[in-house]
């Protein structure tokens, strides 16, 4: 089984209250499930769709293929007539559509009538069609109804019930009225013995992935796709102990960020591409001062404000030489939401082992992409106190902030914890923190800070991760939000073509070439083709920058909208040269 | 006892006869007279000549970038705010480059000591106008003078209810000192204005010029009404007032962020948390 | 003579019963009978849906970045200043990221017309706190409340010293019109704060909250009276005054360039001009 | 006859006052004048030095060994003892330094008594220490003694002939009191014939090139070492029409610009690397709203403040890749303050032709030093005005300010001149400047800003220079500032190796590659070494990346001083193996 469900509608209508509700409700139910969602820059109105997949199968990102349509405003049903597949039903209320559709494909139930009827209120039309695309996929209610009680459970016991009741009564005329449904009954009993999992999006990873990672001190200015970090630290601050402060501007929330690490406790910002643009300046002061800061960059298509609620990766080599001056830094990009938990933890670690900036590079496509997994493995999460503290401080014969040390990291001492000062400076200084101005003292400052981290920082970046035929033709490559995707398309190559997917998700510095082979692989295969969601093709030119490695061809897609599995594999059939 | 010699860093860059000198004095004797130690308090400050200023005393530093002073304290004193907090700039740094985060800050009531060493000039740049420079006043870049109207910190700080908005003047020494310790002792946010000469590229507001026209707020003045505030904020020209022109005391945001209420954040474990928890959130 | 349909440009894409639409009725009114053609005029705007503005009036526009509407005006105005420039921003446009624009261009007092929909809250990007958001209000990001003290944009304009500062409500049409056509006659820079409802995020600042406390100054307020404008600028709460809170007539920064004197920059010849005689100085 | 002569004092003794009078005296007199400077991040003491080179052939770097020393403090004798030629001589003043110095190689002339003597004031010590080091030389005074007359007129004649008589009692002592003066006499009757030059730093040529370049609006924050663009243009804004306005900060600064732009005018803003950083979100806009704008970004020893004063090459990959989003951008980078005049002027050119930004990418050293010549060619500024105005705008039949065009260039429209409306947005828009969210406008706006402009740009940009031999060994690459020096250093090492040097003036985008055939130049070679003022290469990493060529050697230096030829020969003949 594998089913897409696509909710359409205007901003404000409940679409992603559906989607979240179904999305959640498959979850739990067992089945596998990827989301991603579609919307505008404005609050109300415009149109907009959230879009399930729900599978006995892993699945890893979106089919181009809608098979259930729920069409909340007049534009949805014209709008994707072409995007639905033979089997595909249609589900509205001609009542709020003002409009009735003919033919076996459109069922059609008075969702806010029978939401008045049963729930007693109109505004609980969206929890008919929720039941009513249970009813449409032959699903039972149960998940349903228990996920009502607790979504309500504030709201009291006749808030329930009466939700309980519209569920049921949308689920009840699906199941009438949807006979020619070809999706009826097919699921039942399939659910036994089936696990849980959870549903969670990247964006939520993220912020999860901070907190693990000891994330004290989060400031940041809002910015489409990154504010859901910002919200969900939020409302985990005082469980976990961390202050989240919304700065006047990005300039702002990065400095803040830098004063907060070098008093002594771990510190994140997160913004998108506009706003980091205002951080840049701070990013090369946390470069000369050696203060640790983890970044969160959601990319979104620019330039300028651009389209500011739709997907890209067009920042990947923005961020690799953001900054005035010459200094390291790590820039991860995860492929998949449980990748954004272990890696933004573990960017905090290498922030503060090398006292560097490092990034946490994702976009809108991640952000709010759901994944189902049975769970997350918490235990790779490390933490290591690389700081000097209270009486280990006090205990220090002498303490020079910028020390000259054989790897080049000087302790950071905790300012205050000890008699000994910590002193910095954005001046080129020397190693109490005091401003030069001789070439000697430079040239050991950059030794110290570039050259003698750098080979040092490379060793801690992981491999590739290579994935299908073990001796490609094809090889496809890409890096961050895209690796579902490409993993999905290099399955169906596959029946076709000896493929294989090479995914990177630390981008930067590159993992070195010959740790893992990665290099020679692309060597050796007949093809290289390297995918990515933006306009110039930013990675392959990363590649060749740092490696001088030419890819035979490449796909790019930068019209904001994320790769979806049907798409992506015809263009690459098209790339492909016949052997 | 900790002595005003203790304080003593590198030797200044500054030009012979500069009134930050002055200034580098008054607030060594300050904090040895409040008995604060150099480890006991971090200064913060960004670009210019002010900016050095925590360089020549020996205590925590983070000299950071131009006009971004305020944020770096801020983040600063969130994360530990059982440090004393002292923020240092330029006129230029803080009224122009970094004039919002003034205006944020002020509205924040973070508990951060500022002092503007407000010299009227662009200093280290080699003297352009700065935000608080004098209509007409000619420089390399503005041959034909400056036109935009002189800024006035005192009102904007009355206007933004900051906690503590006061003036000082190198040349006066004693009045400064007290006034540091004043602001120290405080409980918010606090800005003293510093009247500062810059002998080399402000020709016009000297050690002379000041001098004729300042004079010390005596207590008729009452920095708890702020519409008298303004008004004593709007005097400028024949007569400077120095001393406290606005106060007003309330919560600072320290206390009223919930969490900082147990211990401040960089006492609190330096470990991961166990997210298993709100993990299941997410079944 | 140009009419108020003349004006309609794009469909607004603002929730329904949004305050933006009385205030966009109202300013296409007021255009039609100032009787400024399309063309004359141009609008500049930062982001957010106060910034969508410009594309639903039909005029020459400039949709910049957010908070960043100021300079770009007053570039626009210096190089042309026959041009009338009209800046529209939202209060965290304006007032958060922009801050330090707005207050350098009330010092600098060139002639833009500053309008801020002041909704008390970041709209387009769903609900955070703005500057002028009321203290303890929570939102998502702040779980505990606002802490920071509102910001006063009023007070702050009589600090600066702003040619033209006031106040008006899209709800009270009638009176808007007449300070929108006020602020284009005046010749200095303008900043017209909006109240204007968030039907959506901001369910404490609604019509109804505004209605029952706005009302309208009458000639009992001197707006060229400085520390009586800064005390009526502090009135907010229970009673909220509209109208013009504080005037100064003073020259405006494009005719204290020696320069544009001459003509507008954008009439002097679009040519190379010769540079050999000052080449000539350099032997 | 070419000799170096070093000016070494603390800031505010007035080396500067010496240097520059010394430089324009030998130019005037028909000399080869090169010269650069040396300063601290302060206003008044430290050490500073001011360094001349002055020859009868033609000079482009400054050599290491000084053979005039003019020590002002007592730090500059110990300091550079090293550096001293053989045939070196020091000039001081022992009651100033309170030092005396015995041996043929020193010459004590009581500066400040002199000048009490004979010009009646001390203050003038620095005229009699300027006459000293003429008398040194041999040469005469008659240029100084002009020079005085010009420099002093609005003083009086006072004034005048004081300073004339400290000069003369300077050169007489220098006579007088240098019998061994290895230079005594060689200079008589030398200037016979000789024609005056004009000396010029890279600072005032890219100001110049501005205003030839039909500037009008130049917004900027003060900021080494871009500063002297924005003075040396205001000094000259009311005899040519441009307004100068120093903006609150460097946000303002960009934006103001492109305010200017968008109304009609060639807009210009200065920086260096942060205050850059702090435009980048701005560039971005430019980027969208293809407003027109030229950026002088002069670049200095970072991360942050770095080395204030100091040079470096450090921000090539900064501004490549600078701004978020996807947009196209030119960047030169001058090697002489010729060049500087040109591309600056041509940089407005081909920013209103692309509408694009148009960077010139500079650093401290062309900024500050001087370079002689017999004039500059302004026959090859052209300016063609790229906006359609007056009546040529109303005449059109309809106006959108994006309209997709067969070359991706919409005409720049006039606001006000016509009924037409001017609209743009940083949002992505449509052909009419109004906000949009489909994919298939924006497509087509990526292909019309970025895909149709890029060939067409890359079509702008000059080749290379390619100088010395015609068939090397080794190739000698660099660009900007580095041409004199490494001009310098091909040559010496001409005498050893079939050596020559590919320098790049315009650096993004690269020339087409077989454009001027440089690449197979690279490829032909036997050796390839890449010198830059960096850390880690930047430009060679760039060439890599566009073309996938690896430099077999380079050479860097980052301490923030800039490459002297003797060292640098030095250093490349270490670099080149023996074959
Ligand atoms: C972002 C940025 N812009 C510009 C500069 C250059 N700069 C350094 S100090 C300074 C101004 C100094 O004036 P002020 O702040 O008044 O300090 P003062 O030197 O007068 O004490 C400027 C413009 C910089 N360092 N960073
Ligand atoms: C540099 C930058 N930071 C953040 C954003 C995201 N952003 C867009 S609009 C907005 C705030 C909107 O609030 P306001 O200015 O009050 O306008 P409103 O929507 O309420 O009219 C923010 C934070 C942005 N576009 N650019
Ligand atoms: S330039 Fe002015 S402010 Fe700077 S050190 Fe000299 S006198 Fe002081
Ligand atoms: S979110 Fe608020 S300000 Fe924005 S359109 Fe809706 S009601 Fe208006
Ligand atoms: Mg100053
Ligand atoms: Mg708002």
């Amino acid at each position: 089984m594998d089913y897409t469900i696509r909710i359409g509608g205007a901003a404000g209508q409940g679409i992603q209250t559906i989607g979240e509700t179904l999305g959640r409700v498959f979850a739990r139910t067992g089945y596998f499930v990827f989301t991603h969602q579609d919307y505008e820059s404005r609050v109300r109105g415009g149109h907009n769709y959230y879009q399930i997949r729900v599978s006995t199968q892993p699945v890893y990102a979106s089919r181009d293929g809608i098979d259930i349509l729920v069409a909340l405003d007049s534009e949805t049903i014209p709008r994707y007539e072409k995007e639905r597949t033979k089997r595909a039903q249609v589900v509205y209320d001609s009542s709020a559509l003002k409009k009735t559709y003919e033919g076996p494909a459109f069922v059609d139930i008075p969702f806010a009538r029978l939401a008045k009827e049963h729930g007693g209120s109109p505004i609980m039309a969206n929890t008919v069609a929720t039941g009513a695309v249970l009813g449409m996929l032959g699903m039972q209610l149960d998940a349903l109804l228990a996920l009502i009680a607790e979504t309500f459970s504030k709201k009291g016991d006749a808030v329930i019930s009466a939700n309980r009741k519209a569920a049921q009564a949308g689920h009840d005329r699906a199941v009438d009225q949807c006979v020619t449904c070809s999706f009826a009954g097919k699921q039942e009993g399939a659910t036994a013995g089936r696990k849980k999992r959870m549903l969670i999006a990247g964006i939520e990873t993220i912020a999860l992935g901070a907190i693990a990672g000891g994330c004290r001190f989060y400031a940041a200015y809002p910015m489409t796709p990154s504010t859901g970090v910002m919200n969900y630290i939020a409302s985990k601050a005082e469980q976990f102990g961390i202050v989240v402060e919304q700065a006047e501007d990005e300039i702002a929330a990065i400095n803040m960020a830098l004063g907060a690490s070098f008093a002594g406790v771990r510190a994140m910002t997160g913004t998108s591409g506009g706003g980091f643009a205002l951080m840049v300046e701070g990013l090369s002061l946390a470069g000369i001062t050696e203060t640790p800061v983890v970044i969160a960059m959601g990319q979104r298509p620019g330039p300028a404000t651009g389209l500011p609620t739709r997907t890209e990766q067009g920042e990947l080599q923005f961020l690799v030489s953001a900054g005035h001056g010459e200094f390291p830094r790590i820039i991860f990009a995860p492929g998949t939401p449980a990748q954004a938990l272990h890696q933004t933890a573990r960017a905090f670690e290498l922030a503060e082992k090398y006292q560097i900036p490092v990034f946490i590079l994702f976009d809108q496509y991640l952000a709010d992409s759901q994944w189902t997994y049975e769970d997350l493995d918490l235990s790779r999460v490390k933490y290591t106190d690389y700081r000097v503290r209270g009486r280990a401080f006090s205990a220090l014969a002498q303490y020079r902030r910028h020390a000259y040390t054989a790897n080049g990291v000087t302790p950071l001492g905790v300012p205050g914890d000890a008699k000994h000062l910590v002193v910095t400076d954005s001046d080129e200084h020397d190693e109490a923190g005091h401003i030069i101005e001789d070439g000697e003292t430079r040239n050991r400052m950059v030794e110290k800070r570039l050259f003698k981290k750098l080979p040092r920082i490379q060793k801690e970046i992981a491999p590739p991760l290579f994935y299908g035929d073990p001796r490609p033709d094809v090889v496809i490559t890409g890096w961050g939000s895209t690796y579902g995707v490409l993993r999905e398309a290099v399955d169906e190559l596959s029946a076709t073509h000896a493929a294989a997917l090479l995914h990177f998700t630390e981008v930067y510095p590159l993992p070195a070439a010959d740790a893992s082979g990665y290099l020679s692989a692309l060597h050796k295969a007949g093809q290289t083709i390297c995918v990515e969601n933006n306009a110039t093709g930013q990675f392959e030119r990363l590649l060749r920058a740092e490696t001088g490695f030419e890819f035979s061809g490449h796909v790019r897609r930068y019209d904001g909208r994320p790769f979806t599995v049907d798409s992506l594999v015809k263009e690459l059939k098209g790339k492909i040269k016949k052997t | 006892m900790v002595t005003a010699k203790e304080y003593e860093g590198q030797v200044p860059a500054w030009c012979p006869g500069c009134g930050n000198f002055a200034i580098l004095t008054t607030f060594r004797e300050a904090m040895a007279e409040l008995g604060i130690e150099p480890h006991q308090f971090t200064m913060v400050s960004g670009i210019g000549q002010a900016s050095k200023f925590p360089h020549y005393i020996r205590c925590n530093t983070f000299n950071g970038l131009h006009g971004r002073t305020l944020p770096v304290a801020t983040g600063l004193r969130l994360a530990n705010h059982e440090m004393l907090v002292i923020a240092v700039a330029g006129d230029g740094d803080c009224y122009g480059e970094g004039g919002n985060h003034l205006a944020h800050t002020m509205r924040r009531n973070v508990n951060v000591k500022l002092f503007v060493h407000d010299n009227q000039i662009y200093g280290l740049t080699k003297g352009q106008a700065s935000p608080t420079t004098g209509e007409g006043t000619k420089t390399k870049n503005m041959p034909a003078g400056v036109i935009s109207e002189q800024l006035n910190p005192m009102a904007l700080a009355v206007a933004l209810d900051c906690s503590f908005a006061a003036r000082g003047f190198a040349g006066d020494g004693e009045h400064l000192k007290g006034l540091i310790k004043e602001a120290v002792k405080h409980k918010g946010f606090t800005l003293v204005d510093i009247l500062q000469p810059c002998v080399t590229f402000n020709k016009v507001n000297t050690y002379e010029w000041y001098g004729k026209r300042v004079y010390r707020l005596g207590p008729e003045h009452d920095p708890t009404d702020r519409s008298a505030a303004f008004t004593k904020a709007l005097e400028w020209g024949d007569r400077i007032p120095l001393g406290v022109i606005y106060r007003r005391q309330r919560p600072i945001y320290e206390e009223q962020v919930p969490v900082l209420a147990r211990s401040p954040l960089v006492r609190m474990p330096a470990a991961a948390p166990d997210i298993g928890p709100v993990l299941r959130e997410f079944f």
